[in-house]
């Protein structure tokens, strides 16, 4: 198992033909996953690396069964792009652009929710399920099939840090990048719950920053009874107050949103907490065992 | 020309208070009849009825504790006040204009907000009886957690109202309020729409005594208001931020040793991170994530190479969409054609690795293995730690 | 000082085309960049490459046939056709300005518009593949019903596009356009955005050559700009007009001798049609239902009193919510208080209408028992029908 | 039977202690209405003309039972009493105010929609079943419980047709006022699909007006097979195009708008369609007999 994602998932690739879609219709194909179709307005009957492509997602539903899209549009493009895969029938849609209104991924989430589909994004590079599937843009190397649940709310630093643990031979069973903005589609606290319920999944491990609560969330969870093993790296310890650190959440607003306190409320849960992308995994080492 | 000006740092969306009275004036909401100055002379111009406020327009935080605010009996108070705060800086942000107000006579006031927030997964009502400038020291406001903005229900706000303030007057007028403010934050591309302190006065009337509205800067595409505001700002930043905004590069300056270049918000605080544990001082956050061009990586280069603080250059990129290949032949040729000195330390990892490794080498450049490496690295070419 | 004069009808909340341009540019729709003026010297001021469209600003539907528009090839045409537009009345209207705009080039002209629309219980767009002043005489436009603007699904009018659009890249301009149409219509409380003709150019952009942008007059209490609208509106109507607009009357002047006064849209039309069947003519719609107050009545007998045309008062009202014993009483009070000659004729039914019928009688008043019988004796008072 | 509202029918007026809610309160009892409860904000546990108030509808309804709503608040804050009431479980709520922005209208046509229930309104009399109940402001002398169902886009005129229907001897099943505004709520082609399956309605008058296309839908249903008889007035004969009379939706824009072109519609649809009010109840005579 894993969470959203496995080998029999069947890919829409919205938006293939631009550059970012071309280049996943090539590398997820290379790494194995089943992309069944890709969609461009007035398009269809094209063929772009060797996959059919559709004038809308209803129809590469009908023609493919694609279950679970990766959305390449521009941002003031993307709520009409996401809202169409749901009306489809898609149940898992990954849009890992930036730059899109806050009131936008509002209404993304809650159409999503609405239809009891997986909305993953925005400001992701998507997520993987090594060894089965992925669907997004980080790079393939990084990742081994295993036992260890990763969400990430940073791209570059889920890459950095499942590579770590793949060289570590702790490998993964899904690695979700929940992405850097406020509002998304699964959150931290949703992210947790997949992974709790997923028998593959043996520990979980959370790649935090400052700003925003989700890694409140995620103490909770580990509160709680029967929770799995959670190890936690929380980054920004050297960034100051009231500047927004590239990401939209990543701003410390209150004392809530610090390093210093986020570190203390993980540890008060007993989540293995780092403090430093260095500490991470021995922290998990200490949970797990070399894995 | 009502910019701020100064070296404090503030958000480019961040409304000043006459800006966002302006904008909740033509929602319906009630503010007092105020006007802007830029120089104690054009109180003169004003009819105005004493005593009135004089208020600095800053987006600082703290204003009022600094002074930033001021009571004036009589035209000549006003002019003294109004000189005064032109010639002040808070928190190093100087006014670029003074509003100049009745004074209100509050029988109460109040804290209400509307703001995006991801635990709710997106806006939340935010209320308190007592507002004003303390209102972080006291208890936590009342939340109501909205969501999509079409899920506002006024009744159920008046129920999480109905614990805490007990007059059912004020509590309509609150829920009247919420509702054509989270409309305002959902039609207008706003994150933050605050109201703080909110009066309460002697007929009952509630009027908004302070506006703190933040839009959405990536909306700038479908307001012109915001990008309005992007652009008057950049044109007060110094040139080299000014440079960065435009080339889409996320810069936050610090004042550190480390010239930082990095992809992505996570892996630059992690970078940073190393760097502060090593002892170190990272100059800047810089993320390059979103223009990996070419120009984008000069543009960084100049921005380091200018500072005279910077003492050496870490190049910290670790890619998924951007080709490291492509990445390592940049900086091969950024560091041919460049003069000055300062020491360069690369460690680029990700998608086509092992080609810009290569490439890399073939040029006579170290690329460090670890991050923890290439700090270490970095640090010992700036004097050592601490 | 931009509104337009003059004695034409048109709705208060209709921009005219440059304020409507200007919404439409501040939500990121394209629009060639006019300048304003309101005599020809102040052409001189602008910096234009000609040629250049100099567009009177009217409400007056029709004002492309009625030669509204004019290309002028340089400063002197240019200036010529301002000073003769500014002396010109369309459809009894007089431009307060003229917009002088960039001559655009256009490969084909498309029509777009959203707009309130009941069968669709909300928004529609509108397409056609062929604009400009012909669009009421073609094929009807392509529809896409929306309902709430949370329904809009690009893909739904992309399907509807295909049929009649050959060319995808100006399906799917036309498709984002659509998206920011509605969502303009949605926020800022539009009833109608019309963008007719749609230039597409020889590049492939879309750029709106001109806008009809109607505001929803009832959203006033929560958009300033549509409160603005309207108070301008008021200032530049006829004082008569104006002050019942004020009262909250619904005042459609006509030119006819009976002056009816009423109560609700629809008995109101149907009084006026019992008129017109018998030969006359009403010389007004005048429905008081919204202030069936003494002040309201009364300003409704001044209006008609000092309408030289007008010959005899009609006064039909069937009140629901409207206790009609009361109006009886200002109806005695009024017709006391008059030292005008002009015959009244009462019609007054509905809630406590046996109360209303005793107060009129005890005072001398006649009540009719039916609308066809008051009108045949406004008919009769007036002198005849034809 | 009759549509929407009987003798079953339990009210909640919002905004009773108005004054117009006081008024219907006395007079919707006063017909023998099951007026049940009133609401305003803060006030629950006051009594007004003997009903018990409330401070929510979700209150009113799980002390009483109430099931439909007539809602007296102004404008601004009529959608929220209306998405209230729905929220509650209330399955008909009338909306008589004028002055509603129409985006307002839309969402609560919408809301209602979504939840399976019935708006009536804005800016109606609301709607009346004769010697059953009445949830709205029309004058009670005017109407007799008989077979004719009256849909009708004005208030004043509907009291007057339906008081010379009730002189005449044509009694009436349910009259509904819909609204003069252009979108509305339960609107004539709906009011008439009810109707038609109202075994009680024998026969439908319509009472329209220029501007709109309810008159078309009006038209398409008597065209239908097994349509029941339809009488229909429409007013504006006299009233000049581009201008709006009065409502909101009352205004001749294009040619469809104007009275010829309806009453031309209407007749070609075997509607027996008067010209002016003059013409109604003889045309719907000539229908159904002396009733």
């Amino acid at each position: 198992m894993s969470i959203l994602l496995d080998d029999k998932s069947a890919i829409v690739i919205q938006g293939i033909t631009g550059k970012m879609g071309r280049f996943s219709a090539r590398d997820l194909t290379a790494y194995g996953t089943r992309v069944v179709a890709g969609t461009a307005p007035g398009r269809g009957g094209l063929e772009v690396e060797g996959t059919p492509v559709f004038s809308s997602v209803a129809e590469a539903v009908a023609e493919t069964g694609a279950d679970s899209s990766l959305v390449y549009v521009p941002a003031p493009s993307a709520l009409d792009a996401v809202l169409e895969a749901l009306e489809a029938g898609i149940r898992l849609v990954v849009y890992p652009g930036d730059g899109l209104p806050v009131a936008d991924a509002v209404e993304m989430r809650a159409a999503a929710r609405a239809r009891g589909a997986a909305f993953v994004g925005p400001n992701t590079p998507g997520l993987i399920s090594p060894g089965k599937a992925k669907l997004g843009f980080m790079p393939s190397f990084c990742y081994r099939r295993g036992g260890i649940g990763v969400i990430s709310r940073s791209g570059s630093l889920s890459y950095e840090v499942s590579h770590r643990l793949t060289q570590a031979g702790l490998g993964q069973s899904t690695v979700v990048g929940i992405g850097g903005d406020p509002v998304k589609g699964v959150n931290a606290a949703e992210a947790v719950a997949m992974f709790d319920a997923d028998p593959e999944t043996a520990a979980i491990v959370y790649l935090g920053e400052i700003g925003g609560g989700d890694e409140y969330d995620l103490a909770r969870y580990a509160q709680g009874p029967g929770a799995k093993p959670v190890a936690a790296l929380v980054v920004g310890l050297a960034s100051p107050p009231g500047r927004k650190m590239g990401h939209a959440g990543a701003l410390i607003g209150s004392r809530a949103d610090s390093h210093a306190a986020k570190i203390a409320a993980l540890r008060a849960a007993s989540v293995a907490a780092a403090e430093t992308v260095s500490e991470l995994v021995p922290a998990l080492r200490g949970l797990v065992g070399t894995g | 020309m009502t910019r701020p000006r100064g070296r404090a740092f503030y958000s480019p969306v961040l409304m000043l208070e006459y800006e966002g009275k302006r904008l909740l004036r033509s929602v319906g909401v009630r503010v007092p009849e105020g006007a802007l100055v830029g120089a104690a002379a054009e109180v003169d111009g004003l009819s105005l009825s004493y005593p009135v406020a004089v208020k600095a327009q800053v987006r600082s935080g703290g204003r009022g504790k600094a002074g930033g605010v001021v009571r004036a009996e009589d035209a000549g108070a006003a002019k003294a006040a109004v000189a005064r705060l032109m010639a002040s800086a808070f928190d190093g942000e100087r006014p670029a204009s003074v509003l100049v107000e009745p004074w209100v006579a509050a029988e109460r006031e109040l804290y209400l907000s509307v703001t995006v927030d991801g635990g709710a997964g997106g806006f939340v009502v935010l209320v308190s009886p007592r507002g004003g400038v303390e209102i972080e020291g006291g208890a936590p406001p009342l939340r109501y957690d909205v969501g999509a903005p079409a899920a506002f229900r006024a009744h159920r706000l008046r129920e999480i109202l109905a614990a805490a303030e007990p007059d059912a007057a004020v509590r309509e007028g609150v829920v009247r309020l919420a509702r054509l403010l989270l409309r305002l934050a959902a039609t207008r591309d706003c994150t933050t729409v605050e109201i703080n302190p909110l009066f309460v006065l002697a007929e009952g009337a509630l009027v908004a005594a302070d506006a703190k509205i933040v839009r959405d800067e990536w909306a700038a595409f479908r307001d012109g208001e915001i990008a309005a505001l992007i652009a008057e700002d950049r044109r007060h930043r110094p040139e080299a931020i000014r440079r960065c905004l435009e080339a889409g590069l996320m810069l936050v300056p610090l004042e550190g040793e480390i010239g930082l270049i990095s992809g992505g918000a996570g892996m630059t605080m992690a970078a940073m991170d190393l760097i502060a544990r090593a002892g170190g001082r990272p100059a800047c956050f810089l993320d390059c994530s979103a223009n990996p061009t070419p120009a984008g990586y000069r543009l960084s280069f100049d921005l380091l190479e200018s500072d005279p603080g910077v003492k050496v250059i870490l190049v910290s990129i670790f890619g998924g969409a951007t080709q490291m290949e492509r990445v390592a032949r940049v900086m091969v040729d950024i560091v041919a054609a460049r003069t000055a000195r300062k020491p360069v330390v690369f460690r680029l990892n990700g998608t086509n690795a092992e080609e810009a490794d290569e490439t890399l080498k073939r040029h006579g450049l170290d690329n460090h293995a670890t991050l923890e490496g290439a700090v270490a690295a970095a640090m010992a070419l700036a004097g050592g730690g601490r």
